[in-house]
Parts: structure tokens; sequence; C-alpha cells
């Protein structure tokens, strides 16, 4: 590709931790500001541009009122990529999505609920066609600046479609299972290097779900290592509950 | 006496974390209208917690804010420890202390030079920055890396700390990994010269107003875990008594709730923790401090970047005097400690780079029923405003656009971190 | 070659001898198990270590591995061919005879270069197993149980020294010098015809039949409902064959700096037991189950490798059955087929496909 | 003059590609071009037909693909069809002649050409299959006199998919070669044969005794043409296959293309049906 291409972030509902990855990622990479032009990234800049090619999207659709800034963006972008979790699957924010949404709304806001617009978090994939993911709950700063090289390569992030064990046993981690914890490594996607493993704590599944996982399987084995159903629905709706919704939708 | 109209707004304040609005509406020269609106949406992290077990509230939590993740997360285990009898040990102190440090450098320079600078520089933002002086971008880059592997080494990342858990840690940093972030940590203080050095050459807008400061306070150290509550005011509180100091109320234009103690409004932040806690400092940092003009009791909000500044000083500092305590006695891969009941209350508290940030929990039988969270940008809102009340009439003269980046300078010092604040809560515990 | 007495008090002298000389690597205690790992001290050696996690066979072929750096403006490439002369301590049989494999796949049509790199700057000292290293084990049943014979240095545990056998040049020269040994006495000699009987009984067969039989077993089984009850258990999270010494599949990635020009294509080990393994454009995949991916798997282990190279793939180490979550075992899966042989089920099935 | 695979091989890496230049690039159809690739001077490709090259696209990664055109006619460059599919294919696509690329290869055995001599050859490609199977068809059709009759039935999905359009006129119109074409799903401009490849058949007479077939195609005509062509009763051993299966090295070391025992990269990628029929995985 000859001209720089023109970059843009925006998020909705999220804690902008992704976006910090991306100012944290110019720490290995100040090169990344010679290799793409931003203009647009609201957390980090005042310049506004709107000529942008290339949109990264963080945080997840939590209001109907969002989803026209979202075809907005889709209109303008030729390339929509997704950014962390709570655009890819609705991330955190979906966790309430099994409680009836009237009843969360109560216990936040008590008699005022109507003043706040609000509804289920779901990721963008669901309002607007998104082009491409960059997983994970914050990204991995090197995934990003990958996915980067890949989109200046004019092809998509290539993001590893294998379970986190992969990674974890490549590194030598002492499985967490094996230290009394339980983890959600076997049926999520790899690709943060097994961070969570690696400093002691099972994976809470951040990035996804893999392709076709055995998801009864995994109950099974928490089952076993002491989870009560509820502590284990606990875990698999820490990141996951919008994709095991759909799961359960499609039998 | 100007018979000026004007109206300022600012749609989607950039270089703070969040979607917040200016709006000002001056008519012949009254004030009709002086507002930071929230606008980010509302985020239900309290009920989100409800019903789960008490070991994700943390990890969900950090997820309130990608800046203030280690503050979440120490925060929330601080209240979950209160409510389950959980003894931390020696080491996870200091552990957290560190870690803290790293997330309070991490912030601090983000906000210093890479969100405030701009302003002083004549830029528009960190990017041109690095064209016209890269020196001050790479310089800032440096710092922050090592900010952050200071968090990794502890917690094994900033952004969402992995190893920190109730009553301690599931990782330890090695004795050499503690010792080369010590070695770059006294190399760093070059940069931190360097950086005491700008900010004493970048000139903060003269004004002032003054208000009620509040933040944690111990007698024996700069205080950013646990505590008691201190106002300038006077006054302590124990930090149960959160809600005596937060008042918190509900305002239409915004998604997060305004406090108020003693007074209409009160700040938190690095100026606040200057102002009460200016005795603790290290010795460096109030060198630092007279370097930069700046002297308790300040009473200009613009001046919160520059206190941040003297802090960057303080935590590199006491960084480096805790990983000598640490290596001195020797790391050891130590268990958790454990929770002495099951259900209870407790109310952590941290004063996080913004100010003081309170979790409060009820836990019964291991899960969480009852949650709160009240955060710094929350607290500041009020008195944000009661600036912006000020300040408006004072520089009615300018033209339009000096008034709106002065508002908007104004409002960027405080460091408002309004994806966190909009959680705008009226939780009554039974 | 020749047989050599240390006494176990000359051990830390020994490794920090050969750290002088090589990069000495060996079995070190990490949370409770045990991982190859560069010695740093002598004393951080556990030669009487269970099992490791991941067999020695990451000196050989590395986790992730660069093949080539490259410069794609002037098509500039460099092949990375890594080595370092090393030694490896306390090679388990099991793990010897996964190394024989390894050697035969590596030299078998094309040479890998990378791997013959490592291979040939690397000496291996195994050590002799007297009891069984954990529950999984089942090195009797597949024959590892003594040291295959192209060993450079085998050590038998004689109590308060250890029995150094020497197998070839290699290991000869890691002795060169080394003044602390002496030829065995007549004493020695009953001390290690004791150990060495004494050690048989402590390990059981765990097949039910022989492992010459396993390959004629696993040829009847293609069509067994076995391979969908495992289907349906599997996480699919391929642990089993990253921690397997004798596997050996790999993918291979290119990484290029953000100017595009610079980059390097590097190898990862891979698995079988993932999904996308034998995906194809166009989106058929050859292995499309849980169930067909295990099948390979242990066709692969009981059955294909002695077809392709003549060596059995399993080496009965165990680490798989340790690291399934859901408890997949090869014992427990041929033991099963054999009892369902003898059922005469396999041929029922067999004859229904 | 050496060979490729020589150089392939004096390497001090067997992973190492030979860089090589494109010198021409022609569209065949919406997913597929159709790449010269000029060997470094000096260089032959010397190959069989059936037998592949791994290309490589430097910072994108690296494919099989197999030569398409004929022994008889690379000289000092070669052919190959390329769809594109994925992140390499793409790549490829985007390239233009001038640019370059990497090489390894030749690998895998190709067809035993000896064998199939004074016999009746019956191609059969499907879609892509072509590819391939271009290199064998002028490979014998160079040397026409060498074999008996010459059979093509080919089938793609749509008018649109057809590869090679030039060639296949000439086939046409030879009159020592009895070709037949089909599409699935035809579009108003086509006037020929309407449905899957198998339908066919029943235009041809086969003697089986003479007869060798190869078919190239997707996986799933495999199983059909193989069961029309056992019930002409042609001999296992004279039914040829070409097998795609997931490749990274080529050289049979990274086991994706393992069917049991055998590296479909290594002992293939073309099989008689009498070498795989036992193997559970093949078809
Ligand atoms: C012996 C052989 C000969 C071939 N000949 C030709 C040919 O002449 N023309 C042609 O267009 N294609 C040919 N192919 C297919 C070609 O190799 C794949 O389309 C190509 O590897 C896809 O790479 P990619 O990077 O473009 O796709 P990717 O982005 O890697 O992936 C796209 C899809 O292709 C699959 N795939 C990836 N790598 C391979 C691989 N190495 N082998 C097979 N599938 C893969 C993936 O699983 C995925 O489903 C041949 C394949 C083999 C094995
Ligand atoms: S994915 Fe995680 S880190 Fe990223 S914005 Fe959402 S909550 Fe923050
Ligand atoms: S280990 Fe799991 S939860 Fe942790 S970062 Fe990786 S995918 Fe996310
Ligand atoms: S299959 Fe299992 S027991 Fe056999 S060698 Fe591999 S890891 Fe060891």
């Amino acid at each position: 590709m000859s001209a720089k291409p023109k970059v843009a972030f925006f998020e909705f509902t999220s804690c902008e931790g992704c976006q910090l990855t991306v100012v944290d990622s110019l720490q290995d990479h100040p090169e990344l500001l010679d290799a793409v032009e931003i203009v647009q990234f609201r957390e980090a800049i005042s310049e506004k541009g709107e000529d942008y090619a290339i949109a990264f999207i963080e945080g997840s659709c939590s209001r109907p009122s969002d989803e026209p800034k979202l075809q907005a963006i889709r209109q303008q972008a030729a390339i929509v990529v997704a950014l962390g979790a709570c655009a890819h699957l609705g991330g955190i924010n979906a966790i309430r999505n099994r409680m009836p949404l009237q009843e969360v709304r109560e216990y936040v806001y008590g008699d005022r609920a109507e003043w706040f617009e609000t509804y289920e978090p779901r990721p963008i994939k669901d309002v607007i066609k998104v082009d491409a993911v960059i997983p994970g709950c914050p990204i991995d700063r090197r995934e990003f600046i990958k996915a980067v090289t890949h989109l200046l390569q004019g092809r998509m992030p290539f993001i590893p479609d294998q379970p986190l064990c992969m990674e974890c046993k490549l590194k030598e981690n002492i499985c967490v299972y094996t230290r009394g914890k339980v983890c959600l490594g076997p049926i999520t996607l790899a690709g943060c290097d097994a961070i969570c493993p690696t400093y002691g704590d099972g994976c809470e599944g951040c990035r996804g779900l893999i392709a076709n996982p055995n998801i009864e399987a995994m109950r099974q084995v928490m089952h076993e290592h002491g989870l009560t159903d509820e502590a284990i629905d606990a875990k698999l709706s820490m990141f996951l509950t919008n994709q095991i919704m759909a799961l359960e939708e499609a039998g | 006496m100007t018979t000026k109209s004007l109206k300022v707004d600012v749609h989607h304040l950039t270089r703070v974390e969040g979607h917040g609005n200016i709006v000002v509406d001056v008519q012949n020269g009254e004030l009709k209208q002086c507002e930071l609106q929230i606008v980010e949406t509302p985020r239900f992290f309290e009920a989100m917690l409800r019903g789960r077990p008490y070991t994700d509230s943390s990890h969900i939590t950090s997820r309130i804010c990608g800046i203030c993740a280690v503050g979440h997360a120490t925060t929330s285990l601080r209240a979950t420890e209160k409510a389950l009898g959980v003894q931390p040990s020696e080491q996870t102190v200091l552990l957290r202390k560190l870690n803290f440090h790293g997330e309070i450098l991490d912030s601090h320079i983000l906000h210093a030079y890479m969100l405030v600078a701009p302003d002083f520089l004549g830029v528009g933002s960190v990017i041109p920055l690095a064209k016209s002086a890269p020196e001050v971008v790479l310089r800032a880059l440096r710092m922050k890396k090592l900010a952050g592997d200071l968090c990794k080494a502890i917690s094994g990342r900033h952004t969402h700390p992995i190893a920190m858990t109730v009553g301690g840690f599931t990782h330890f940093p090695g004795s050499e990994e503690l010792a080369a972030l010590r070695e770059r940590l006294v190399a760093m203080r070059a940069d931190v010269d360097a950086t005491v050095e700008l900010f004493s050459t970048l000139q903060m807008p003269d004004f002032s107003r003054d208000t009620e400061y509040i933040a944690l306070h111990k007698p024996d150290e700069y205080c950013f875990i646990d505590g008691v509550i201190a106002s300038t005011d006077g006054g302590t509180w124990p930090i149960e008594d959160y809600r005596r100091v937060t008042n918190e109320t509900i305002v239409r234009h915004s998604s997060a709730k305004h406090t108020a103690n003693q007074r209409e409004s009160y700040m938190v932040g690095a100026l606040a923790r200057f102002n009460v806690n200016y005795d603790q400092l290290h010795p460096r940092a109030k060198a630092a401090a007279a370097t930069l003009g700046l002297k308790p009791k300040n009473t200009n909000p613009y001046m919160n970047t520059v206190a941040q500044v003297v802090e960057i000083v303080h935590c590199v500092e006491d960084a480096i005097r805790l990983i000598d305590v640490l290596l001195a006695r020797g790391i050891t891969w130590e268990a958790p400690a454990p929770p002495t009941r099951l259900s209870g209350e407790g109310v952590g508290a941290c004063d996080v780079p913004r100010g003081t940030l309170f979790h409060n929990y009820v836990i019964e039988d291991g899960k969480v029923v009852g949650a709160n969270c009240i955060i710094p940008t929350g607290q500041n809102l009020a008195n944000i405003e009661a600036d912006m009340r000020k300040l408006v009439p004072e520089i009615l003269d300018r033209t339009q656009e000096q008034i709106t980046q002065a508002l908007e300078m104004l409002v960027r010092a405080y460091d408002p971190c309004i994806s966190c604040s909009t959680h705008l809560l009226n939780v009554q515990f039974v | 070659m020749s047989f050599k007495i240390m006494p176990k008090a000359a051990l830390p002298d020994w490794v920090t001898w050969l750290k002088n000389r090589y990069r000495v690597v060996g079995p070190t205690a990490r949370q409770g198990q045990y991982v190859f790992a560069e010695i740093a001290s002598p004393d951080e050696l556990v030669l009487d270590y269970p099992t490791s996690v991941l067999p020695p066979k990451k000196y050989l072929l590395p986790q992730r591995e660069t093949l080539f750096t490259f410069d794609a403006q002037s098509m500039q490439m460099k092949a990375n061919i890594e080595w370092e002369p090393t030694v490896i301590l306390g090679v388990h049989t099991c793990d010897m005879h996964a190394i024989r494999l390894l050697d035969k796949v590596h030299a078998t049509g094309y040479t890998d270069q990378h791997y013959q790199a490592h291979r040939q700057h690397t000496t291996l000292v195994s050590i002799e197993c007297l009891s069984p290293c954990m529950e999984h084990s089942f090195c009797k049943s597949m024959g590892t149980l003594t040291v295959p014979e192209d060993y450079d240095l085998h050590l038998t545990d004689l109590g308060d020294s250890y029995g150094v056998d020497v197998g070839s040049e290699k290991g000869e020269a890691l002795l060169q010098g080394f003044t602390a040994i002496w030829d065995p006495t007549s004493e020695d000699y009953q001390r290690i015809n004791k150990v060495m009987a004494e050690k048989w009984p402590r390990f059981s067969y765990r097949l039910n039949f022989d492992v010459t039989e396993l390959p004629d077993l696993l040829a009847l089984s293609n069509n067994s409902s076995l391979w969908n009850e495992l289907g349906d258990i599997c996480l699919g999270c391929g642990q089993c064959t990253k921690v397997c010494p004798t596997c050996y599949c790999f993918d291979v990635r290119d990484e290029v700096d953000l100017s595009l020009t610079k980059g390097e294509r590097t190898r990862t080990w891979d698995s079988c037991q993932i999904d996308r393994f034998a995906t194809v454009a166009g989106g058929h995949n050859f292995r499309s189950t849980r169930a067909l991916r295990n099948r390979h798997r242990f066709m692969r282990k009981g059955k294909y490798h002695l077809e392709a190279y003549g060596l059995i793939g399993c080496v009965g180490c165990g680490r798989c059955a340790a690291a399934c979550l859901v408890h997949i075992t090869p014992v427990d899966t041929f033991n099963e087929l054999y009892r369902r042989h003898k059922k005469g089920e396999l041929l029922e099935e067999a004859k229904q496909a | 003059m050496t060979t490729l695979l020589k150089e392939t091989l004096k390497h001090s890496s067997i992973y190492l590609p030979t860089p090589a230049r494109i010198t021409a690039v022609k569209d065949l159809t919406a997913l597929e071009k159709l790449f010269t690739i000029e060997l470094p001077s000096g260089f032959s490709l010397n190959h069989r037909p059936g037998q592949f090259v791994q290309i490589s696209v430097l910072g994108v990664g690296e494919a099989p693909i197999s030569i398409s055109s004929s022994p008889s006619r690379s000289n000092g460059s070669f052919e190959v069809c390329v769809r594109r599919v994925g992140s390499v294919t793409n790549a490829m696509h985007a390239l233009k002649p001038g640019a370059m690329l990497g090489l390894r290869g030749p690998f895998g055995r190709g067809f035993p050409v000896e064998r199939f001599r004074g016999k009746d050859i019956l191609f059969v490609p499907g879609g892509l299959g072509l590819a391939p199977l271009r290199s064998l068809i002028n490979e014998v059709l160079d040397e026409r006199g060498k074999y008996g009759r010459v059979i093509i039935l080919y089938g793609t999905r749509t008018p649109a998919d057809i590869l090679f359009r030039d060639e296949i006129a000439q086939w046409q119109q030879r009159t020592d070669i009895e070709f037949h074409m089909t599409v699935d799903r035809p579009d108003e401009s086509w006037t020929g044969n309407v449905g899957v490849i198998t339908t066919l058949f029943p235009k041809i007479q086969i003697h089986p005794r003479n007869m060798v077939a190869v078919v190239v195609g997707p996986p799933v005509m495999y199983r059909f043409v193989l069961m029309e062509l056992l019930g002409k009763g042609i001999a296992e051993g004279n039914i040829w296959f070409s097998f795609e299966r997931h490749m990274k090295c080529g050289v049979g070391k990274c086991g994706h293309c393992q069917m049991h025992h055998i590296y479909t990269c290594q002992d293939g990628p073309s099989f008689s049906y009498a070498e795989i029929k036992h193997l559970e995985e093949a078809l």
C-alpha cells in the first residue's frame, strides 16, 4: 500500500482499556505513527478527520441510540475492526444479559431508571457488518501491531484459531487445574500468550469461544473440580454470555 | 459589566476518558447554564456483580476503567477482604503498594504528557508533538513503559491485572526481575527531572477557587491504599463512613452522580492528595514541588496536573524504596490469605490516580448480594461545575474559542475518567 | 563402550564442569512439577524427578523457531540454523525412545537441517528409571523401560554413586578430563545388577495385551464406536499432543514489521486435535469431528508411525494422560479396544460400516 | 543447468525459497489467475506432471500450488493457476508482472507418465482440478503419438468458472481428442451439457483393459467418479487421483497432509486408487 491508510478509533460502551493498549503499543512501536495516519482518536487526540478508511471500534452497543452512530461509521469505513471483547462479544457488559433488564435498571437507578437509555449490550457485529476482530479484554499489544501489518498488507488480520491450552502448554505453564483452580482455556481462543494462566489465574474466556467448543465437557470438568452449577454459570458468563446464549438458541 | 451572549457546546470532549459534553449558556452577561454533561452509557456494574462469586468482583470491576484498572482491583479486593475477614500478608501489602505506584505513574504520565501537555505546547495532540518534539514524546513513552512493566511484573499487566486475588497474589516477581526494575527506576530519575523541568516552564492559567479537598490519609506515609478519609476543611472519617462524606445526589444532565461533603462540592485527585498529605511526600517530591511552584494549600484546579508531576517523583522514589524492602525480605511464593467467614459487608478505599475510590460489597455465602462503587470523577463533577461557574464570568471578555479552550483545559486538568463515573446508583443496603 | 562410577557427591562439580563447556539443561522443580530448563546452579538439577511437563524434545524442535529471516523488498533471505553445544541431563528412557523416533522422522526423505543442527550439537545423558514416575506411565508395556542403544551417557542411581554407561564418543567427551570418576569394582557390578534386577518388579504391564498386537488391533478399530465416545468427551484442547514426546507437527507463519519489509518465517508446534488442522481451501475438513481427530492421534501413536518409520509412535510416558482434563488415556483407550475386540464388537462394527 | 530442486536442497535450510520473477499474469476467471514464473537463469524446473511447488509471498506466507504447464513447455519458466481463497493466494493476485516470489520444489512424486504410454487416457478434471491436470494433458498432447485415445471430461459449477478457454477451444478443434464439457448450473449463453460431471460418462465408449483414468477435482467429486470408473471395469491401479491436503512444509515434516501413515506431499499428491483404497481417510 503506498499512501498511509487513514484510521480512526471509536468507542462505545467500554472501559477504554483497549484504546489505551493501542496507545501503549507505541512504546515498542513508535513507527506505527509512520505507518498509518490516525485521523480520529477521541481518547488521545483532539483532531477530528472524517475521511478514514479503517475504523477500529471499541465497546459494545448498549443502547438504541448508538446504532445510527455505528451505521454512520460503517458507511464511511472500508474496513471495520472490532477492537476488544466489548466490541467482539459484548464483553463484560453482557454479564447482565441473563438478568431481566428492568430489574438491572432499577437496581442501579432506582425510581430514576427511565432517565437512562439502555438495552442488552451486544457485539457490534449484531448491528453492523464487521470485517475483522481483534479479541481480548484488553486486546494484546503485539497482536494489535500484527493486525495493523496485516491490514497494511491488504489482508484481514490473522487471529489464532486454536484453544488457549495450546499456547499455555508451549510456555510450559503448570496447568491451573492442578493448582486448584478452574480455567476456560480448553474452549477459549488463543492469542494472548495464555497470559492469565501464566500469572496463576484461570482463563476467563475473554477472547471468545473456539470453533465447535465442547461446552458440555467443559462444564463437566469444572464440576469435577468442585464448582457448583451456579459457579460454572458465573464462569461461563464473564465474557461468553452472548456466545453461549447463541449456542443455546441454536440448540 | 459585559452584556455578552455566548453558547459553548463542546460535544464529546477529547483527550479524556469517556464521553462528556461541556455546555455553557450566557445570555446578556448572565450565566444561564453551565454543565459538564456526562453522556457515557450507563454501565450497571453493581448489578453485574450481584449473585456472582466474590472472587469475580475484582476482575469485573477492573473493567470499569482501563486506566485505573489496578486501582479498581485493589479497592475491590480490600472491600472483599474486609467483608470476609481476610488479613493479607505484609508481602502482599508491599506488592500492592508497588503495583499501585506503577499505575499512578502510568496514568499520570499519560495524562500530563499526552493529554495535557499538547494544550501548552500549541499542538492538537501527541501525534503532531511526536514530530515537533520527538524527545518529549519518546521520554513519555519510555517512562510509561517502565510504569507498565512494573505492573506487569507484579500482576501480569496494567490494564486488567491478573495475579491480584482476594488475600494475595497468584504469581510473584523474581528477585532478578525486581532488581532490574529498580535499576531502571533509578535510571529514570533523569527523565523524572526532565519532566519536572518541562512542567515548571508551562504557565498554568491563573485561576483559583477555594474548595474542600478530600483524600485518604495516613500519618506515616503518602497514602494511596486504605487509611482514613481526611479533609482540608478539617475532620477525618473512617472509610466505612464514606456515605457521610460523599452524599451522592442524582442530577439529570449526567449519567454520573454528584457528591458534596461540607460545602456545595469537593475535589479529589492529585491536588487534593497534595493539599492533604504534603507532609508525607518524599523529600525529592517536596523539592520538585518547590521547583514547580506548588505549595499546600493550592486552590488552582489547573495545578492538578502539576501535582501529578510531583506524585510522579514521589512514586518513583517510593517504588525504589519498596523494591529495596522486598528484596531485603526476599520474595516468597505464598498462598493467598484465606477468608475467615463467607458473609459480611466491607468497604475498600484507595486513592487512585484521579482521586478517592470506594467499593462497598455485601457478601452472603460467598456470593455478592449488594455492591456500591463511588468513583473519583463522580465526586469531582459538582466541583468542576462550580469552577466553571466561577471561571466563565472571569474570562467572558475573551473570544469564544479561548473560552472554550479554557473550559476544556479546566475539565481536562481534573483528568476526568468519565467512563468510570457512569454508574450512578442509589443502592440502599438492608 | 565403557562403564564408570561417579560418586553422587561429585555430581555438582561435574555439572559445573560441564557448564563451562556446554549449555546444560535438565529437570528442575517449578510449582510442584518439573520442567527441563537451563541449569544455572547445580542444586537446581533434580535427577530423580517423576516426569516433566514438556519432554526434552523442545531443545531439538523448539516450540517456536524462526526458519529464516527475510527482506521482502530485496528478496534477501537468511536461514536461521541455530544451535548451541548442549547437554541434556536426566532424560528418561521413554523420552530417549521418543528422540530416536524424532531422529528418524527428521532424517527420512528430505532432511530438516534445523532439527539436525540442534540434534548434532546435543549430548544426551539419560537416566535409568528405577520406579514408575507416575500413575499414568506405561513404559513397561511399550518396551521403553530400557534405554535405546544410541545413548551418549546413561546414568544409573546406585545409592551413593551413579553408574555411568558411556555409549558414544559424544558421551565420552563429557567425562574427558573429569577426574572424580573411576572404573567399577566388582562391588559396583554387584550393585548395578541388584538395582536393575529389583527395578523390574516395581513396574507393571498396563496394557492387557502385548504391544506387538497393537497395530493389528488398531487396524480393526477404524469403525469403532469408541472414537465417537471419545469425541463426545474430548475438549479438543490439544494438550495431549503438546506434551507428547513423539509429536512433531508444526504450523508455519510469516511475520513482518510495520514497513512490510523485514520479517521472519517461523514454525510453531501445531496439533492434529485442532479443528482446522486438516481443513483445506474451500472449507473441506478431512477430519471434521473430534472423534476422527482422536482416532487419528491414536492411530498415529499405535500404528501409522510404525508403518512409516518402523518405530511405534507412543513411548508410554503417560504425559498425555496426565494432561487430559477429561481423562482420555492411551492405556484405557487401547485396553477398551482390546476388550471390545475380544467380544467381537470391533469386527461387527467393521462389517456394518 | 541446475534444477530448482537441486538448488532448494543446496540451501542451508530446506525451508528457504529461491527468488523468482513473475513475468506474466492472466485473468482466467473472476477467482483464478494464470501466472508465468521465470526461473533464475541457468535453472530448469524439470518437473513431472502432478508435482507442485511451494510458492512464497514473503511476509504473507507460503502455499502449495500445482505446476500447470507441461514439462515440455516449461523451459526457463512455468505456469501456475491460482484461485484466490486466502491470504497467500490473495496476495499473489495483487502482484503484477515483475514482482518477485519465493519458490521451493518441485515436490511430490507426480504422475507415472511412462506407465501411461500406449494406453487410452481419460482425464476427468473438475473445477480447479484442470490446473494440475493441464500439465499432464499438454505433456500427453505434445507426445500424442505415444498414447492411445485421449478423452477429456471437464466439469465446472457454472460457465463463468471455465478455465483455459483458449486451450479448450483448441482441444475442441482437434480430432485426436475427445472433449466433453458440462456445467452444474448454466446461464443464458450456455448451450452445452448441464449436470454433474458423471453425466458426461454416457457420451463416451470405454474399453477398460487399456484405459488409464486421471481424476482431479474437489473432494466431493472423487467418490462419484470413482464409482462410475469402477463400474466400467477400469482396474484400480489404473485410476489416478491427485489429493489436496492442508500442507505447510511440502517435505513430509509438518504433519498436516498426513492421511494414515502416508504423507500426501511426499508420497503423492497423485495416487492410484489401488494404493489408497484401504485408507479410510483418503476418499
Ligand atoms: C498439492 C496441492 C496443490 C495445490 N494446487 C493448487 C493450484 O494449482 N492452484 C490453487 O489455486 N490452489 C492449489 N492448492 C490449494 C492451495 O494450496 C490453497 O488454496 C492455499 O494454500 C491457500 O492458502 P492461502 O494462504 O491463500 O489461504 P489461507 O488464508 O491460509 O486459508 C484459506 C483456506 O485454505 C486452507 N489452507 C490453508 N493453507 C493450506 C494449504 N497449505 N493447503 C491446503 N489448504 C490450505 C485453510 O485451511 C483455509 O480453509 C493446492 C494444494 C495442494 C495441497
Ligand atoms: S474489551 Fe475489556 S479492556 Fe477492552 S474496552 Fe472492553 S472492558 Fe475495556
Ligand atoms: S488467558 Fe483467557 S481471560 Fe486471560 S487474556 Fe487470555 S483469553 Fe483472556
Ligand atoms: S501418546 Fe501420550 S503416553 Fe504416548 S508418548 Fe505421547 S504423551 Fe506419552
